[in-house]
Formats: structure tokens, C-alpha cells, sequence
């Protein structure tokens, strides 16, 4: 019955979060890079579970539930825009949508 | 641009559509579970509203129409069978009856109103076997093997009469192959009699459907000026509003002696066609019950084979040619057929319904969705042995 | 905490036995069921009317040839059948099938686990299910796998927000998310049962959910992902052997988790319809003894050769199990058991009896009609229900 | 045993996590990520965040990336095109992810010394039920800013997405 | 030129009054109305006989090969009036060396199919036909099998 000290978690938190920012400079899919997103911020929800452990306090699941609702509203209209944008350009490639028209 | 790899698609490749959609070709056969048979659709789809379908057809082309050619007058009755081969009878009767009208022949009244009988429960099989396949296709799995319940007792019958259940070729030029059997008036009563009850039963499971409803009313519309120009008959036209049937038109085997109605809707959709052939089978059973209660048929039977004379020694048919149109299950059966005064045909061609009726499966499921294709296409009841011949 | 472990093993392995042998058998009875709807006998060479039929079919499957179509992608084409039998599979491990009881001297529940947030965890474990469909569609290479996969993600997405929405309503009337707990304020007979129960009858909710469920199981009459006039056997298409054997056991165990939802939520899961003392607890024993008696009056009367000797056979199978009923020492885990079953078996009977009837629905209705009729009716149910909760308490 | 628990959905986050990144294929960093959300929710069991963990498991997992994989379907995008990067980026790319990784492990580690410990059951108060109240009374003004948010992203999807702007 | 038995035959008469030299002969027989058609005018017959004769119906086009006989090939059309009820059948006759023939499927949609079929196999070309491919057979066919030539047994190698 070992327990698990707190900084393991919140490095755990950091992994990601870096992994997530490798994935958002370097990946040049849109949809990737929108997943990296994604991961980061599952990275800083873990932190906040963890920092809510160690305070003993419900506030913040709360905070980790309001970035879930975000991501989930962020998801629905980054994946409209991904659409309108394949459709218009036949493109998933950042580096080649990178005017304001055409 | 690219080849699609079918001839009358050219697939625009992905994002170069007009409207800026992307297409997708998707080849329904031809082993498909829904296209009944060997029938390839090439469908050209925009999510899922076909845009373009193209039907290829061929798969079971068999070279009928040439091997008449080498078959004497008789022989060729079999070829018939093959034809269509959910109803052979219907075929059988046309090609007889051409070949009679050349010969000038008249065959016994008994006869012909055993053809009739033998005809009409032949509709009532094509019919079964449309309507449990086409319920099948839109979902509901029970109305099929009720179907096939009746469609059973029906080829029973054509056993008892010819030893088979399929290929009969019971009608032979001059009448019939053989003498009724033994207690068929009987059995063919006790199906007949039940028979009104099993169309209600179908009927209870689909006509108030909702869900029946809502998948063929108002799918697979086309007007009646579209499909006579697209050479479309039988049923269908029926269920666009056009009162046309060769048995009142052109009546042929005694048919005007029968009293019968002709089943008409006006709505020309997949759910007018399922109620114009539902109503045809509760016609077709009244005559083949007025064809059983008939003075002919209590009567001797023995002029029945008054064929065997020409059997056996042979008949030359006059140099000549007719085209003798039939109204079978599915529509317009016609059969020219060409003699040079030898014993067997110079040509017969089979102007068969199911060709001209699939000739119009892009007019009616352009711009619908798939899953009304299968519901369009299974309204047409085609049979591609009819079809490629 | 070592008889813990020794006993959830324990539990695991007689619910997996169980389960796998209901998944054989459920597809027996519907083949049955559906037989006997259609005026044929069904199965019937293999063993005594059949019953012996899902071991042939188990033994075809496995030796039948594993074909692995090229240009799939490999990982996720042997992944997504795994995904979708491990999905349906495990939620079952919430379902509470029976209160207490001492086996050996060990008191335990008759539930893998009492999860607090029971309800959740059959949500969460059911949205992962999609994976699997989608996944096999798409990596299969095929047209029509892919568009199967596509239609039944869109399918399941939209069922899922009308089935949650009739599983909160009891979930308000019970005031907590843990099965058990929602099962225990239903004891007392039918009418406290949240179907009939509350301020507001959850009858529509019942419905609602059984309507969403089989949308959610892709059965008849929304059985669109697979309906193979359209697309051959979608998401499936490509798959064979046990492979394929997967997919069709995910379908049948999702059937059974709903149906056990299903009773748990709003059919009052083990408990009788009426208090034991009141004479439920002989009702299994008048049924199992009537169909003992019909089975042996018909092994008398026999219609085929075969029924000679298996129909007294069963009968008098079925008059022991009566006798076991009465069983003092038994009726104490053997009732709720029975009671369980009956519930979830009226349910999947439903579920076959519907797909010996209906067509299907084409793709825009169904669509149409989750977001124009089922979702507004489950969130005004919703609605009523919480205002009527919060005013009567 | 929760150190144990700790380690493997540690390692399986962290590797589903690299996969996302070194993935060519959409399709395959997608599953990645929900392996990463999968291992996650187990981990905020661990930490007693019971209702987090199955809202993670329902929302991201279950609704937001069925979202994702749906759309690479939908759009059938490919594999990624390999296209030549700057040698700045291929040769310090790595190394400066590395030195910013262990910079904030130390910080971590300075912050957090190990006096404080998790272990399963620690804290209970992430029920549904303390969620719950929370939502409704401290945080509801957030609570209902966020359903406006949602609407707001209901809307423009479907402006998006729609086929034609008429 | 139409035979004079034919004149008191609406239909035949009426064809003859709106174009006299497309007629080359007919026959009546067995109930059955055939008429010879120059082959150059087919089109416009048909169009004349579906406008105002209420022909509305195309049955069928199909051919017929005299072979050795020349012209070798009768196309043969299956015309059908629903009201007032009547079927008149046309014949052209094409040369074997080069069978040539104008497509009626301006006139009716549904001689589509059928010209192909004819064209798959007796290899009579229609000129106007908008999709002329074989249909019954493969694209790589040789040969055209109802004609007389083609033997009815043995097999390609």
C-alpha cells in the first residue's frame, strides 16, 4: 500500500503539456495540432485534480469540468471551421492556409 | 478529371465538383444484397444523395434469343421458362400464343381457361415473391417468408401439374403438355379459398405501417409522360394513374370472359405500386376463381391434348411474322417472332418488361437519397434474367 | 482484502460464464422467437429443438477462415472488434442482478461492484462503444464499411443525449447515482416501481429509453449501419470469423446491458411486482410447473418424431425447477434472481418481437426523429419531473 | 498498489501521449489521445475525483474526439506530407523540449518536496453530489455563462458547417 | 410507295399524306399492320407518328438479319397508340456491308437501351445515339452474335 507523492502527478501534468506543445509547433495537420490542444489542456486538467487533492477542496473539479464544457464548445466550432476550411482550400495542411483570402 | 473505370461516370476527383462537393462512386453489384439478382449500379454519391447512377447490366445474358434459332417450334418452349424465371408460365403463354397466331390455331376453350388459371396463379407467384423481396429490402424481414409461405403452396402446385416447380413449360404450342392431375380442382380451391386471408395478413404488417409508409410514400416519383417516353409498363404504369393492361386491350386467351378490375393509383410512388400489385393479387385470385367455378372446366378434359396430333408429326409454321404482347407480372411481354416456313423460329425476339422498366432506374433515383434507391429500385420488380435474357 | 479479491474473482467468473452462455443462448431464443413469429420452426436438427445450435455456430465461426482484406489498417482493424466486445462486455460489471446473500458464510451482493457513480460509468463505458464501429468502418477500406461506421457514429451520438435524459428522471426520483441505491427505493411492488411510481409516473421516460436503446444497439427498426439491403452488412462487411464473431456478440451483450438498465432504472430490478408475502414468491414455481405441464402434454401429443422424447424431457426438467423454487433454502437469492430475469427477459423479448415486425427507417428519419420528437420529449419529461421532485420534497 | 496503478497508466499516458505527437496518421493520433484521456480518468479516480473521471470519460473520450475521429472520416485525410524543416528546428527541437521537460520537473520537485502523498481514498469530497452543490451555488454565475458559451458554439457550427452560405 | 390495300388504313394513309416517298411498301397480315420505311427518314416518321398519330409508346426496336440476302438486316420498330388502341409495326432494311441507321431516340427515350442492344448484337450503328456501347456483352467483345454468320456452338480461344 504505497502511496504516490503529489509531485509525480504534476509532473506527470508537465509531460504532457510539453508533449502537447511538441505536438502543437511541429505537427502541420490541422486536426493534429488541434488534438496537441487537446492535450494540453488534459495535461492542466490533471494539475488541477491534483492541486485539488492536496487542498482537500472541491473548486478545483470545478475548473477542470468548466475546461471540459470549453473544450467541448472549442471542439464543435474548431471542427466547423476545419470543414469549411478543407472544403475551400482541399487542405488539412497549416502551412499552406496561411492567407487571409483566395 | 479521372475514369471512373465505369463507362458513363466520369468521377471528378476529390474537391473539383461544380457546387464544390466531393463525390463518391460506389458500385451497388452486382453481388449486392438489394439489387435482386446480377444488376450493377454505379452510383455516384454526394453523402448520400445519389448524383448519377448508371446501370450496367449483362451479367446473365445467356443468348436465349439465338439458340430459338436452332430449336424447333416445340423445343423453344423451354427456352422460354428461363427467361423470367418467376414466371415462367406468363413467358410460356406468350411465346405459345405467337407461335399459334402464325400457325392460325385455336385451341380448345378448356385449355385456355386452364391457361388462364395457370397464368393468373403465376402473377400471384411473380407478385409473392416481389413483395416479400421488397419488404425485405426496406426492413421488414416477416412479410417475406409469409410470402414465400404462399409462394410455396403455388409451386406445389406447378409440380402437381407439370413435375416442376420452376421451369414448367407446361404450356405447349396447341395447349397443354400434359393432362391435369388427378384432385387438382381440389387443391387448387383450398389455396385459393385461404388465399384473400394471407394478402390481408401482408397488408396488416405493412399498408398502416408508419414506418412503411414514411420509406414509400412519395419515393421514387415520376410522371406518367416520363415513363411512357422511358418505354416503362405494367404496374407501374398502373400506379401513375394509366388504366392500361393487354388482358383488357388486347384481350388474348379468352381474358374478356373474365370479369376482373384493373387496380389504378395516381400518386406514381413506391407506396402506389406496392398497393396497385397488392390489389392485382386479390384480382388474380378472383379469376382463378372464376376459372375454377366455370362450365369449361367441369367438363372432360381430353381435348386437352389435342396438341399431341402436331407433336408427334411435327408442324411446319407459314412464312410469315407477329409480335404477340402479353400482359405478364411485370408488364408488356411481347414476342415477335419470324418464320420462314421451316420447323423451326428464323428469329424471336422477347420485348421483355423488365428491360424497358429498368431503363428507367436513373430518371427515378437521381438526386434521392440511397436508401430510397433500394426502395425505387425494388418498386420496379425486375427480374434480370428478363432483363439480359 | 484478500477475500476480497478471491471473491470479485470469483463473481467474474460467474458472470462471464453466464453472460457468454445468455450472449449463445439470446441469439437461440431470438432465432426461436422470431421462427415462431414467421410460422416456421426455426432451429431445430442440431440437439432437441435446436439447443444445441449456438455451439455449432460457435464451432463454424471459429474454424471459418480469418480473411484480412488488404489496404486495411492493420492496427485498428484487428483493434476495433476487440474495442466493441470489451465495451459491451464490461458494463455489465454495474448491473446489480440481486440483493445480499451468504454464500459459504461470506456476505456479498450479487453485483460485480457498487459503483457510486454506477450510472456514469454504464454512460461513459457505452459512448466508448462507438470506437469500435466506427473504427472497423473506417479502417476496413470498404465503402460501405465506411459509410456504416459514419451513419452508426452519427446514430449513436444523437441517441445517446435522449437516452441520458431519460435515465436522470429516475435518477432524480432516487437521488443518487449508484444502481443499487436505485433499485432499494423501488422495493415494495409494482407500484413503487419508477415506471408507475413518483409524482410523475416515469412511463414516458420507460418508453423513451427503450426507444433510444434500440437505436443505441442498432436493432430493428434503426438498424440502419448494418442494414445490408443498402450497405451489404456495413461496418462489418469485411470482417469474418471471429472477428465478425465479436461485433455480433457486442450487439447482443449491448442488448442485454440495456435490457438490464432498463429494469434496474424504472422496473424495480430484482423485486417482486408484489410483497412475497402476498403470494409472489409461488409465482415461479405456477409458471415453470405450467410449463412443465404444457411440455409434457405436448411430448404426449407429439407434432414430429423428435418431440417424443425431448418435449417430457424438458417437462420434466422444467417441474423440478419448479420444485426448486420452493425451496426454503434457495428462494432466499434464487427469487430476486427470477424476478431480475423475467424483467430484463420481457425486455429483450420486446427487442426481438420488434424485429419480426417493423421496416426499417430510412437515414433522415431517424435522424429526424431523435432531434424533432425523442430529445424534446425526453427533456420536457426531464423538466416536469425535476419541478414535480422539487416541489413535493 | 496505488503506486503500482500510478506507474502503469503513467507510462501508458505519457507514451499514448508521444504517439500522438510522432503519428503521421490523424486517424492514429486520435485513438492515441483517448488512450491518454482513458488513463487520465483512471488517474483522477486515484486522486477521488470519481465524477471528473467518468465526465472525462463521457465528454472528451466519448463525445469530443467520436467528434474528431469523425471528421478525419469524414474528410478521409491522408497521412501527413513530410516536408523538409529548418535545421535550427530538427537539430535544437529536441534538446530545448528536453531542457524546458526537466526544468520543470525541478521547479516541480523544489515546490512540492515529498511530504504530501496520494493515496486512493485520501479525499472524497469529488462526488456528484459536492460537485453538484458547488456548481449551484459558488460557481453559478460561471456555470451559466458556460450553457451560454455552448449555445453560442451550437450556432456557429452549424453557421459553419452549413453547405452553402445563402 | 404505299400499297394500295394499305390506304384504307388510317394510320398508313396519314403517313402517306405527310411524307408520300418515306412509305417503300407494307403488308397486313394476321391482324398486323407492318410498314416499309425508308431508312433515311426514320426519324422523322417516328417523330410524325408519335405527335400526331399518338404513338406514344415505343415497344420495342429490334432487327432482323436475312443473311445472305441483301439488304441483309430489317430493323424493326414495335410501336404502340394507348388511345385509341393500335400497334403498327416499321421495317427498315440496311445493307449488310455497312448497316447504318438514324436513332430514334430523340423521339422516345426508351429507344435508348434498345438501340444498344441491337447495335451489341447485330452491329447495326446508330447515328445520333448518344451512349452507344455494347450492353449485353463485354466492351471487349468480337463479334455481333445474332447474326446469322455467328455460330450458335463453340467457343472463343
Amino acid at each position: 500500500m504505497s502511496t504516490v507523492p503529489i509531485s509525480y502527478f504534476l509532473t506527470l501534468s508537465a509531460v504532457l503539456f510539453a508533449l502537447g506543445v511538441a505536438g502543437f509547433l511541429f505537427r502541420r495537420n490541422v486536426i493534429t495540432v488541434f488534438m496537441s490542444i487537446e492535450l494540453m489542456l488534459n495535461a492542466v486538467n490533471l494539475s488541477f485534480v491534483t492541486f485539488s487533492y492536496q487542498l482537500k477542496k472541491v473548486d478545483g473539479h470545478l475548473f477542470t469540468f468548466f475546461v471540459m464544457v470549453v473544450a467541448a464548445a472549442e471542439a464543435a466550432v474548431g471542427l466547423a471551421i476545419i470543414l469549411t476550411i478543407f472544403k475551400n482550400r482541399k487542405t488539412l495542411n497549416i502551412d499552406e492556409v496561411d492567407s487571409m483570402k483566395d | 478529371m479521372s475514369e471512373s473505370g465505369v463507362p458513363g461516370i466520369t468521377v471528378l476527383e476529390t474537391g473539383q465538383t461544380e457546387t464544390g462537393a466531393r463525390r463518391m462512386l460506389l458500385n451497388m453489384g452486382p453481388q449486392h444484397p438489394s439489387t435482386h439478382g446480377v444488376l450493377r449500379l454505379a452510383v455516384e454519391l454526394d453523402g448520400e444523395i445519389v448524383t448519377k447512377c448508371v446501370p450496367d447490366i449483362g451479367y446473365l445474358h445467356t443468348g436465349i434469343e439465338k439458340e430459338f434459332e436452332v430449336k424447333t417450334y416445340q423445343q423453344a418452349v423451354t427456352l422460354t421458362d428461363r427467361v423470367d424465371y418467376l414466371a415462367p408460365l406468363s413467358n410460356n403463354l406468350g411465346y405459345c400464343l405467337a407461335v399459334e397466331k402464325l400457325l392460325g390455331l385455336e385451341i380448345p376453350p378448356q385449355a385456355q381457361w386452364m391457361r388462364v388459371m395457370l397464368t393468373e396463379l403465376t402473377r400471384l407467384n411473380s407478385h409473392l415473391v416481389w413483395l416479400g423481396t421488397h419488404a425485405m429490402d426496406i426492413g421488414a424481414m416477416t412479410v417475406f417468408l409469409y410470402c414465400f409461405r404462399e409462394r410455396e403452396e403455388i409451386l406445389k402446385i406447378f409440380e402437381m401439374f407439370s413435375g416442376q416447380r420452376m421451369m414448367t413449360s407446361y404450356f405447349r404450342i396447341g395447349g397443354l403438355a400434359l393432362e391435369p392431375p388427378r384432385g387438382w380442382h381440389q387443391r387448387i380451391k383450398t389455396f385459393i379459398d385461404s388465399f384473400p386471408s394471407k394478402v390481408d395478413e401482408y397488408e396488416d404488417l405493412l399498408t398502416t405501417n408508419r414506418i412503411w409508409i414514411g420509406r414509400t410514400k412519395g419515393v421514387g416519383r415520376m410522371t406518367l409522360e416520363d415513363m411512357l417516353d422511358l418505354g416503362v409498363t405494367g404496374p407501374m404504369l398502373r400506379a401513375a394513374g394509366l388504366k392500361i393492361d393487354a388482358r383488357r386491350d388486347d384481350p388474348y386467351t379468352s381474358y374478356e370472359k373474365f370479369d376482373f378490375e384493373i387496380p389504378i393509383r395516381t400518386e406514381s410512388d413506391v407506396y402506389a405500386r406496392y398497393q396497385v400489385r397488392v390489389e392485382e393479387m386479390r384480382q388474380s385470385a378472383r379469376i382463378v376463381r372464376q376459372a375454377l367455378d366455370g362450365e369449361k372446366m367441369k367438363t372432360q378434359m381430353e381435348a386437352l391434348i389435342y396438341h399431341f396430333k402436331i407433336v408427334t408429326e411435327g408442324f411446319r409454321v407459314p412464312e410469315g411474322e407477329v409480335y404477340q404482347v402479353i400482359e405478364s407480372p411485370r408488364g408488356e411481354l411481347g414476342f415477335y417472332v419470324v418464320s420462314d416456313g421451316t420447323t423451326s423460329p428464323y428469329r424471336v425476339h422477347m420485348r421483355t418488361p423488365s428491360f424497358g422498366n429498368l431503363q428507367a432506374t436513373p430518371r427515378m433515383v437521381e438526386g434521392t437519397l440511397i436508401a430510397d434507391t433500394i426502395a425505387s429500385i425494388g418498386s420496379m420488380d425486375f427480374v434480370l434474367g428478363d432483363t439480359d435474357r | 482484502m484478500d477475500s476480497f479479491i478471491v471473491i470479485s474473482l470469483i463473481k467474474v467468473a460467474v458472470l462471464f460464464a453466464v453472460l457468454l452462455t445468455t450472449l449463445a443462448y439470446l441469439q437461440w431464443v431470438e432465432r426461436k422467437v422470431i421462427a415462431h413469429i414467421q410460422v416456421r420452426p426455426g432451429p431445430y436438427r442440431v440437439g432437441p429443438h435446436g439447443l444445441l445450435q449456438p455451439l455449432a455456430d460457435v464451432i463454424k465461426l471459429i474454424t471459418k477462415e480469418d480473411l484480412m482484406p488488404s489496404y486495411v489498417n492493420r492496427t485498428l482493424y484487428l483493434a476495433a472488434p476487440f474495442i466493441a466486445i470489451t465495451m459491451a462486455l464490461l458494463s455489465i460489471c454495474v448491473i446489480p442482478f440481486g440483493p445480499t446473500i451468504e454464500v459459504a458464510g461470506v456476505r456479498t451482493w450479487m453485483q460485480m461492484t457498487d459503483l457510486n457513480i454506477g450510472v456514469l460509468f454504464v454512460l461513459a463505458v457505452s459512448s466508448m462503444g462507438v470506437y469500435g464501429i466506427a473504427l472497423a468502418g473506417w479502417a476496413s477500406n470498404n465503402k460501405y464499411s465506411l459509410l456504416g461506421g459514419l451513419r452508426s457514429s452519427a446514430q449513436m451520438i444523437s441517441y445517446e443525449l435522449p437516452l441520458s435524459l431519460a435515465i436522470a428522471s429516475p435518477l432524480l426520483l432516487a437521488n443518487s447515482l449508484s444502481l443499487r441505491e436505485v433499485v432499494g427505493k423501488q422495493a415494495g411492488g409494482v407500484w413503487t416501481w419508477n415506471v408507475l411510481h413518483g409524482p410523475f409516473p416515469q412511463i414516458f421516460a420507460f418508453l423513451i429509453f427503450l426507444i433510444a436503446a434500440f437505436a443505441e444497439t442498432n436493432r430493428v427498426p434503426f438498424d440502419l449501419p448494418e442494414a445490408e439491403n443498402e450497405l451489404v452488412a456495413g461496418f462489418h462487411t469485411e470482417y469474418s470469423s471471429m472477428k465478425f464473431a465479436s461485433f455480433f456478440m457486442a450487439e447482443y451483450a449491448n442488448m442485454i446491458t440495456v435490457s438490464c438498465m432498463a429494469t434496474v432504472l424504472f422496473l424495480g430490478g430484482w423485486t417482486p411486482p408484489w410483497p412475497a408475502e402476498y403470494g409472489s414468491r409461488f409465482v415461479p414455481t405456477a409458471i415453470f410447473a405450467l410449463a412443465g405441464l404444457v411440455a409434457l402434454y405436448h411430448g404426449v401429443n407429439y407434432a414430429r418424431r423428435r418431440d417424443k422424447y425431448s418435449l417430457p424431457v424438458f417437462g420434466v426438467i422444467f417441474l423440478a425447477i419448479a420444485a426448486l423454487f420452493l425451496l426454503p433454502m434457495v428462494q432466499g437469492w434464487l427469487l430476486p434472481l427470477f424476478w431480475f430475469f423475467a424483467k430484463a427477459g420481457a425486455i429483450l423479448f420486446a427487442f426481438i418481437w420488434v424485429r419480426g415486425t417493423l421496416p426499417r427507417f430510412r437515414y433522415d428519419q431517424l435522424m429526424g426523429f431523435t432531434w424533432k420528437f425523442l430529445f424534446p420529449a425526453a427533456m420536457l419529461n426531464l423538466l416536469v419531473t425535476g419541478f414535480l421532485v422539487a416541489w413535493f420534497s | 498498489m496505488d503506486l503500482i496503478l500510478f506507474g502503469i497508466f503513467a507510462v501508458v499516458a505519457v507514451l499514448c501521449a508521444i504517439n500522438v505527437v510522432v503519428q503521421t496518421h490523424p486517424i492514429s493520433s486520435a485513438i492515441s489521445l483517448v488512450g491518454v484521456m482513458g488513463s487520465l480518468a483512471v488517474l483522477y479516480l486515484l486522486l477521488g475525483a470519481e465524477f471528473i473521471a467518468a465526465a472525462q470519460v463521457i465528454v472528451y473520450a466519448g463525445a469530443i474526439m467520436v467528434l474528431f475521429v469523425f471528421v478525419i472520416m469524414l474528410l478521409n485525410a491522408g497521412t501527413e506530407g513530410k516536408k523538409g524543416r529548418s535545421l535550427m528546428v530538427q537539430l535544437l527541437g529536441a534538446p530545448l523540449l528536453v531542457a524546458f521537460l526537466g526544468l520543470t520537473c525541478y521547479f516541480v520537485q523544489r515546490l512540492f518536496p515529498q511530504a504530501d502523498e496520494v493515496h486512493f481514498g485520501g479525499f472524497t469530497g469529488g462526488t456528484a453530489k459536492a460537485i453538484g452543490e458547488a456548481l449551484f451555488t459558488t460557481y453559478l454565475l460561471p456555470f451559466e455563462v458556460t450553457s451560454v458559451l455552448i449555445l453560442i458554439a451550437i450556432i456557429g457550427a452549424i453557421v459553419l458547417a452549413r453547405k452553402e452560405m445563402d | 410507295m404505299l400499297p394500295d390495300n394499305l390506304r384504307d388504313h388510317a394510320v398508313a394513309a396519314a403517313l402517306a399524306a405527310f411524307d408520300a416517298g418515306a412509305t417503300t411498301g407494307g403488308k397486313f397480315e394476321r391482324g398486323e399492320l407492318t410498314l416499309e420505311i425508308a431508312p433515311a427518314r426514320i426519324a422523322g416518321v417516328c417523330g410524325f407518328l408519335k405527335h400526331d398519330q399518338n404513338f406514344v409508346r415505343l415497344s420495342s426496336v429490334t432487327a432482323v438479319d436475312r443473311y445472305p440476302a441483301e439488304p441483309r438486316f430489317e430493323v424493326v420498330y414495335h410501336l404502340h397508340s394507348i388511345q385509341p388502341y393500335g400497334r403498327l409495326r416499321l421495317k427498315c432494311r440496311l445493307s449488310g456491308a455497312k448497316p447504318e441507321i438514324e436513332s430514334v431516340t430523340a423521339v422516345w427515350r426508351s429507344a435508348d437501351w434498345y438501340e444498344r442492344e441491337v447495335f451489341d448484337l447485330f452491329g447495326i450503328v446508330f447515328r445520333g445515339h448518344p451512349d452507344l456501347r455494347r450492353i449485353m456483352l463485354p466492351e471487349d467483345w468480337e463479334g455481333h452474335p445474332l447474326r446469322k454468320d455467328y455460330p450458335v456452338t463453340g467457343s472463343r480461344v
